[in-house]
């Protein structure tokens, strides 16, 4: 890989470096605040630069092409508003929050490595490092007794899973003689009679992948690990780690046309249907806000396992932009909950956010608007996302998955009313004072997650923006 | 270079190899053993992959087999500092005493 | 331009209502009246324009006025907004009862006055956006525009049960509502492949000749969104929980405009868009219009609870709506459309009667009530003017709409008609219970009658009532055009009607 | 002349209109003026146009006036235009004469009643929508004036509404009437389908050529509106109870105009009646029958209201009875000379009762003979009229017309003339009985108070009435004076003899058998208390007592059924629907809840689970 080339894979080296140098600079002492500045100056440099360089380019291990830039465009912007969001929920419930940063750059760069893979090793790879970083984030704050126990439930759950994975990749390759995902489903398209090694292969690859989407026959441990981990971290797997699997899968699966083969169809038909429908009904009778916030992300990797089905009628264009809506949403929703959250608790009860409307309207406003983005309504983007799977699915026929998303979207309603109902009833304040600590950081806070939501209904009522730009990205 | 027809058996291996790292996971309640049989699946990937290097004569089976080694590793570590962690808050490894973060209960 | 116009004003006013309101907390109540007069007067005078410009017949295409801006183009979305004879109708009824909800809640509604307003705004411009949007996609977006400040203002300031009714009436419409989204969908893709243009235009709907084994399916979809909306019969159980518990202003627009919507979409979406699959299901929608007119009557006579009891009675008025517009007959659309009108005016009524009630008494449950005519003559009076008028005694609104509405019946469906008429009787059984439980008998309890605010109200809806009911010529002509387009009458029907609008004019000039 | 037609529901409805709004403000004086003002001018107005109409009859035989279109929906045309003919002239002075009498007498009557204005307000809007109703074009405006007098008789009866059971007459009386008023709808619906409009001139033109089925079904459903508001046979059963309102709203209403309308509709649409001689028969047979029933349930009751309320029925029963067989101008004189006397029957009771602190039972009464001589007087007369005294009263006159022409009209029968001749007989017995057990014997309460003259002059003019209005139509052998069947034979058919039996055999028996039950009454009745009391205890008497049980079957058969249903379905079993699909939901979730164990176990085992569907799942495909 001669080195010329090697300018292309800058967004991977600034983070990377950026890490060390956080690392490095962590010796020197300095104040929480220096840290998070440095790891935000790097993630915005990183971010200008992906946004700025515009030429594709594939290599064996790596294609940088619209659809992996855009994607790593939200990895990085998800990863930038976390860190935003984290410095007012550590700094004073943990003694040394400074590490934590490091960590969250090195998962970044896992993510962005997944973003731009097209090829086994180089998947491998990506989601080893990303999965490494999330297991000391997820234990990170080591005092409460909750995070150590979904670190290590996390931890050996997912090496089981990517033993599946490997495993799985192995007779992929055994059977097709090459690890790049384009020639893998150029073979399978061959023959007409799929191999039981072949399938074989994509159902174990289906089960590692499963497990790190939470979809249903795997969705146990989600729930547990939302809960046990920080809010910001919870934030971090919801939106950079399943993100990076799903664009895995949209490449694997989407870009190569194999979701068309039957066997593979129908077994992601089944799961979509299953995740949506558990996924919304686990979540009926639920008060934890993060258990909430977990099964309805199951319920939304059903839905988007229903876009990549129906892929004939640009799926991708339709499973890229309910992804990136679904992420600005619960970037708000977990940013609200992490300024609500005190010092000895994270606020993830109904209780913390009762009556929030009239001691807080601004937060209460930016809650309801991305429930109401979560749950599909029109005037938020959310319904936009939602119309557009409508729409590839009916075009391509898939009358039983739009039934099963209606039926889901229905029992979605109940719980995100839960939520907003919530935020409105009559409710004595009990939540302490916070904001006095360090009234900078809060209102940089406040003007992050308000950009979020004028987005969310910006792109509610002016959707062509959006859309001819995921259009535009995705041609070449 | 082994004929095509011994690759299969190593697969076959690879795969009771696989299974019994599963079966180490779910019967075993230390949370040592279970880092031990996840090691053992792992290892096994890397069988897999070996073999299907060696069944098609090109060296990525082995230099998959050199990064699943290396991430074994890490995993490794980073599981018993988690274990000490456990040991000092819990004062035990059993892990159904893990099971504070639980759905089924209000 | 004066469309949008409309629809902006309401918007800006519910969001100067809900700031200002924090500073200054009675501005709210006025900003909230003017915002609804404004629009209410705007309406009047296209009224007075259109109406005469109808009559000379020059009005060539179907829309009095449009505006048409692409807004998706992509898909084939654009802002397409209409006005006819219908709509127009509907959007006087809407800011007039508009402004009746807001003159009903300025006493009742006093903690977080600026939010409730803002929501009664919104609520307005989304009922005025259904009523004009021609893209269907559009009509959808309005359609749940409307939906979430009606829940909000039913969970915040309803009574005891606010939160079970709130979540009833939302998930009902909601799940109905994405129904018909998969319609739309659907026929958007069947135009597609027929026509090859990418459109929700309604008029290039109207147009496609599209036929595919789907469409009945589609039509049901449309059907079954329209009528949980408008309550028939089995989906009806949302409507008398969402009443009781609304506030007063609440109850008004839920009865008096969100029930009309369901009835406009089966007039502008269902009728012209799927002709024949409409005739398919026609039977089936006629049992259960009759069934709902004959439930709602017998469940209005058990209720002990006012509200509970006037919100059955739209149930039961509504059943008329269906049994009309599914004959297919020129003088029961008529009916139908004056039914809605008629139907807005007397339940609105009825229920700002239920709210001074309940303001006065703390309880809506007639058994605690009764001999008030004794302290509150007046409130007797027009409490009597509205029980007979949701009767349909003649010289009152309704009379003409239900009569109508069975004539035209009678021509196609008599037996259902005959079922259907048995109605009145059973609708003067639950009204002289109303009036005798409320009204007549021994008073327990001691109430002051109407104050000037109550009075204007009362007056002005009891006005509108009767010249309704004595002169509804003006209503009918001005309805003419959307009733024969919406029954896709021949060229040769619309020669013989517009001899009789000529023949018209020359009765005006004599 | 024309333009005056308006004037005459108009004046009451001003009336109404400024009683209503400003009731409160007016004294006592001012609201008698205005309540007797607008019914009197609007009585000037009816005879200047009587006149002006007998002296110069217009040519085609009618004046008409229209006000506004009401509603036109393409080829449905309905305009506000009042039809002023020879029929509608009969009905419109009696209505605006009587009703001003009853006027005078209730300014007395309700003197120190609370809701004066009130009562003047329901008595005006009553005559304004009677006046819409007998003035129509056409039926739509027919039925609204219909229903406005529907609704005033429902006020007016549950007038004193502080006591329930006036409430619930009141509502009894409205349901029912209702009922007839839906079959009269359905009329119109069919009628509309069949001629395609729905003006009454109209209809009788295209009738006459039209041929088709449905004219029969046609005629009964109108006779079915008929039967409800002039409670005929299977609907009577609200008169009696009606009595609960106030007497000169029984005199008005119950007595002389709304109860008749049911008349005026059959003879208004005589041209659909005379095509279909099965619907003839019908109306024929069932006024026979009520005429019956009414004068046995009359004969057994003890409330002198109740007594007059079935001999109203009963009298009823016999113009149908004329209309039925087809004595279109007997039925139309009778109704006349009926609201005469009626109305001075129910005042008079309505003295009575008032003067003896409200005693309604005519056995605690006895010897008003002496203390209330005009009284004495003028109810003889009214009861000489209703038992058809031979030669002097004019009741004599008209029942013996009907009875005359129930054997030999067209669709006369001998049987229908022999239940004429029994009814007569009855009537007879049961208005002596009243005279005798109210004026009679010795009294049995104090007298409270003297009644006015403004009670007395309407006692006086209506007695006077019911004797010499006879004289304008008398039959062949004595002095044959035919000027009412004259003048409304304009606007009805002539009636057509079947056979030509000698007239005056037949009204000597008639008159035979009235004076034999006046002569029997007397002697029965005369006799003391005691022995009158325990012949009406037998078992017969308590079934003619509760109007032969039709109320119980009633509210047996439709009454308790639908409270029943409307008290176990208060809330909706259509609702138990939604906790049904709650109820699946919420276990669904709680069963998948019960899989977030927490044990780490034994999510591996789920995810292996997984893994084993999978691959079974691929290798079965």
């Amino acid at each position: 890989m001669p080195t010329a080339d090697l300018v292309k894979l800058m967004p991977l080296i600034i983070t990377s470096s950026g890490a060390i140098l956080i690392m490095l600079l962590l010796a020197l002492k300095p104040s929480h605040k220096v840290v998070q500045v440095s790891c935000l100056a790097v993630y915005l440099f990183d971010l200008i630069y992906v946004l700025s360089s515009s030429e594709a380019f594939t290599y064996h291990l790596f294609v940088i092409d619209g659809f992996g830039k855009l994607f790593m465009g939200l990895v990085l912007a998800s990863g930038m508003t976390i860190t935003l969001i984290s410095y007012t929920y550590f700094n004073e419930k943990e003694e040394n929050p400074k590490v934590f940063y490091v960590l969250l750059l090195l998962g970044t760069l896992g993510a962005q490595t997944l973003c731009i893979s097209h090829h086994f090793i180089s998947l491998f790879l990506g989601l080893e490092i990303l999965s490494m970083a999330l297991y000391a984030l997820i234990a990170y704050l080591r005092n409460r007794s909750y995070a150590v126990e979904a670190g290590m439930k996390y931890l050996i759950m997912a090496a089981f899973s990517s033993a599946f994975l490997l495993f799985g990749m192995a007779l992929i390759y055994a059977e097709t003689g090459s690890m790049n995902f384009e020639q893998i489903a150029q073979i399978t398209r061959s023959q007409q009679l799929v191999s039981p090694y072949l399938i074989t292969g994509f159902g174990l690859l289906m089960v590692g992948a499963g497990f790190k989407l939470s979809v249903v026959p795997f969705h146990l441990w989600a729930a547990d690990v939302y809960q046990g981990a920080s809010i910001p971290v919870t934030a971090f797997i919801a939106i950079v780690s399943k993100g990076g699997m799903l664009i895995i899968l949209f490449r694997l699966l989407g870009l190569t046309q194999l979701v068309t083969i039957l066997p593979i169809s129908t077994l992601l038909l089944i799961i979509a249907i299953a995740s949506m429908l558990v996924g919304n009904l686990l979540a009926l009778l639920q008060n934890n806000l993060k258990r909430i916030l977990a099964y309805s992300s199951i319920a939304n990797m059903g839905y988007l396992i229903a876009a990549l089905l129906s892929i004939g009628a640009d799926g991708l264009q339709t499973a890229t932009l309910y992804t990136s809506i679904y992420f600005i949403a619960l970037l708000a929703m977990f940013g609200v909950l992490s300024i609500l959250s005190t010092k000895e608790r994270d606020a993830d009860s109904l209780n913390d956010v009762k009556g929030l409307f009239w001691h807080k309207p601004m937060l209460a406003t930016i809650i309801t608007v991305a429930m109401l983005s979560l749950a599909g309504i029109p005037l938020t983007a959310g319904f936009i996302g939602k119309f557009y799977i409508l729409k590839a699915g009916v075009d391509t026929h898939q009358w039983l998955l739009m039934l099963t998303l209606i039926l889901a979207s229905v029992f979605g309603l109940f719980y995100y009313l839960k939520i907003i109902v919530a935020l409105f009833t009559e409710y004595p304040q009990t939540v302490g004072e916070t904001e006095q600590l360090h009234p900078v950081s809060y209102v940089l806070n406040g003007v992050a997650l308000l950009i979020l939501t004028f987005s969310l209904i910006y792109f509610g009522i002016f959707p062509t923006q959006i859309i001819l730009y995921i259009q535009t990205i995705l041609q070449y | 270079m082994i004929s095509n027809l011994s690759s299969d058996y190593v697969f076959l291996l690879a795969a009771i190899l696989f299974a019994l790292g599963a079966m180490g996971v779910v019967i075993r309640r230390n949370i040592l053993f279970m880092l031990i049989a996840v090691e053992i699946m792992l290892n096994s990937a890397g069988l897999a992959f070996i073999a299907a290097g060696a069944k098609w004569a090109q060296a990525d089976g082995q230099i998959m087999f050199l990064f699943i080694l290396s991430m074994a590793a890490a995993e490794v570590s980073v599981g018993l500092a988690l274990i000490m962690q456990i040991f000092h808050q819990h004062k035990t490894l059993d892990v159904d005493e893990l099971e504070q973060l639980r759905g089924d209960r209000k | 331009m004066i469309l949008v116009l409309l629809i902006v004003v309401l918007i800006t006013g519910g969001i100067l209502a809900w700031l200002i309101g924090y500073f200054i907390p009675n501005a709210s109540k006025w900003i909230a009246l003017l915002s609804c007069l404004i629009p209410f007067l705007i309406t009047a005078n296209l009224w007075q324009k259109l109406s005469y410009e109808i009559i000379l017949g020059e009005s060539s295409s179907l829309w009095l006025i449009e505006i048409n801006t692409p807004w998706i183009a992509q898909l084939g979305i654009n802002f397409h907004l209409g006005l006819d004879g219908l709509s127009l109708s509907m959007l006087l009824l809407t800011f007039f009862l508009g402004t009746m909800a807001i003159l009903c809640s300025w006493k009742e509604i006093t903690a977080k006055q600026n939010f409730f307003y803002f929501n009664l705004l919104w609520v307005l411009s989304g009922i005025t956006g259904v009523f004009l949007a021609l893209d269907l996609f559009l009509f959808y977006f309005f359609w749940e525009v409307m939906l979430i400040p009606m829940y909000f203002m039913i969970s915040i300031w309803g009574s005891e049960r606010r939160i079970y009714s709130s979540y009833k009436f939302f998930l009902f419409t909601q799940a109905s509502g994405l129904l018909m989204l998969l319609a739309i969908i659907a026929l958007y893709f069947i135009n597609a492949q027929s026509s090859g243009v990418y459109t929700f235009d309604y008029d290039q709907l109207l147009i496609s000749t599209a036929k595919s084994p789907y469409s009945l399916l589609i039509a049901i979809g449309f059907f079954i969104a329209f009528t949980v909306k408008l309550p028939l019969f089995p989906f009806h159980t949302w409507l008398p929980d969402a009443h009781s518990e609304a506030p007063t202003a609440g109850s008004v627009i839920l009865a008096g405009l969100m029930l009309k919507t369901g009835a406009y979409g089966l007039l502008r979406f269902v009728l012209p868009l799927f002709k024949d699959e409409a005739i398919q299901i026609s039977n089936w929608a006629i049992v259960l219009g009759v069934i709902s007119i004959l439930y709602g009557a017998l469940q209005a006579f058990g209720q002990t609870d006012l509200k509970r009891l006037v919100a059955y009675t739209s149930v039961s008025h509504m059943g008329f709506i269906v049994l009309g517009v599914f004959s297919f007959n020129e003088l029961a659309m008529q009916g139908v459309v004056l039914q809605m009108i008629t139907h807005g005016i007397s339940t609105a009524a009825l229920f700002i009667l239920a709210g001074m009630l309940k303001e006065r008494l703390h309880t809506r449950d007639i058994n605690q009530m009764g001999g008030l005519w004794t302290l509150a003559p007046q409130m007797g009076s027009i409490g009597l003017v509205f029980a007979m008028a949701s009767c349909g005694l003649p010289a009152l609104g309704n009379f003409i709409a239900e009569f109508l509405i069975l004539l035209g019946a009678f021509q196609t469906q008599p037996i259902y008609t005959m079922v259907a008429s048995l109605g009145l009787v059973l609708s003067a059984i639950y009204s002289i219970r109303m009036m005798q439980k409320v009204f007549f008998g021994e008073y327990q309890s001691t109430i002051n009658d109407f104050k000037w605010r109550e009075k204007t109200i009362m007056g002005l809806l009891t006005i509108a009532i009767v010249f309704v009911g004595l002169c509804p010529q003006p209503i009918i002509t001005m309805l003419q055009s959307t009733v024969n387009s919406s029954l896709k009458l021949e060229s040769k029907q619309k020669l013989k009607l517009e001899s009789s609008i000529k023949q018209q004019i020359k009765y005006i000039k004599k | 002349m024309e333009n005056l037609i308006w004037l005459l529901p108009a004046l009451p409805l001003f009336g109404f209109l400024l009683l209503a709004f400003l009731g409160s403000k007016f004294n006592r004086e001012a609201i008698a003026f205005i309540g007797i003002g607008s019914v009197s001018l609007a009585t000037i107005v009816s005879l200047y146009l009587a006149i002006n109409f007998i002296s110069s009859p217009p040519e085609n035989g009618f004046i008409s006036q229209t006000l506004w279109q009401w509603m036109q929906v393409n080829n449905f045309k309905v305009t506000i235009t009042f039809h002023y003919d020879a029929l509608s002239l009969v009905f419109v002075f009696v209505i605006t004469f009587v009703g001003a009498l009853i006027h005078l007498y209730s300014t007395e009557f309700m003197a120190h009643d609370e809701y004066y204005s009130r009562f003047f307000a329901y008595l005006n809007l009553f005559v304004c929508s009677m006046l819409i109703l007998v003035l129509a074009d056409n039926l739509v405006l027919l039925y609204l004036g219909w229903e406005g007098v529907g609704l005033c008789s429902y006020l007016l009866i549950g007038f004193w509404y502080k006591n329930i059971k006036n409430g619930i007459a009141a509502q009894k009386a409205f349901i029912i009437t209702r009922i007839g008023d839906t079959s009269l709808a359905i009329g119109m619906f069919l009628l509309f389908k069949e001629f395609g409009t729905l003006t009454i001139s109209e209809i009788s033109q295209q009738a006459v050529s039209h041929s088709s089925s449905s004219i029969t079904l046609i005629a009964l459903l109108l006779f079915g509106g008929a039967v409800g508001k002039s409670a005929q046979l299977p609907l009577q059963t609200w008169l009696p109870d009606a009595m609960a309102g106030p007497s000169p709203v029984s005199a008005l209403i119950h007595a002389a105009t709304m109860v008749t309308a049911g008349v005026y509709l059959l003879a208004r649409m005589h041209t659909i009646f005379e095509l279909s001689p099965a619907a003839m028969h019908v109306v024929a047979a069932v006024g026979a029958a009520t005429l019956l029933i009414a004068a046995t349930s009359a004969l057994a009751q003890k409330d002198i209201k109740r007594v007059l309320a079935y001999s109203t029925i009963s009298q009823l029963g016999y113009m149908f009875l004329a209309l039925g067989v087809g004595a279109w101008w007997a039925a139309i004189f009778h109704f006349m000379i009926h609201a005469f006397f009626k109305a001075l029957l129910f005042l008079g009771a309505g003295t009575i009762i008032e003067a003896q602190h409200h005693e309604h039972n005519m056995f605690n009464m006895g010897g008003l003979k002496d203390k209330l001589p005009t009284v004495f007087k003028t109810f003889v007369i009214g009861s000489a009229a209703l038992a058809a005294l031979p030669l002097i009263s004019a009741g004599f006159y008209s029942k013996d017309a009907i009875i005359w022409y129930s054997l030999t009209a067209q669709n006369g029968s001998p049987l229908l003339w022999l239940v004429a001749i029994i009814g007569s007989f009855i009537t007879a017995l049961y208005t002596t009985r009243m005279v005798v057990l109210t004026f009679y014997g010795t009294s049995k309460t104090s007298l409270s108070y003297q009644p006015g003259v403004r009670m007395h002059i309407p006692l006086i003019i209506l007695a006077f009435l019911s004797v010499f209005a006879g004289f304008i139509e008398l039959p062949h052998n004595f002095g044959h004076v035919t000027l009412f069947s004259g003048f409304v034979g304009k606007a009805l058919p002539t009636t057509l003899l079947k056979i030509e039996p000698s007239e005056s055999l037949f009204q000597l028996i008639a008159a035979i058998v009235c004076l034999v039950g006046i002569l029997l009454g007397w002697k029965l009745y005369s006799s003391n208390r005691e022995k009158v009391i325990d012949l009406e205890s037998g078992g017969l008497f308590k079934f003619f007592f509760n109007g032969w049980y039709f109320d119980n079957l009633y509210k047996v058969l439709f009454q308790q059924p639908y409270f029943f249903l409307a008290r176990i379905n208060k809330n909706d079993i259509v609702d138990k629907s939604n906790d049904v699909i709650v109820g699946i939901s919420s276990w669904l979730s709680n069963q998948l809840a019960t899989s977030q164990t927490g044990s780490m176990r034994w999510y591996v085992m789920g995810i292996i689970a997984g893994a084993i569907m999978i691959l079974t799942l691929q290798l079965v495909l």
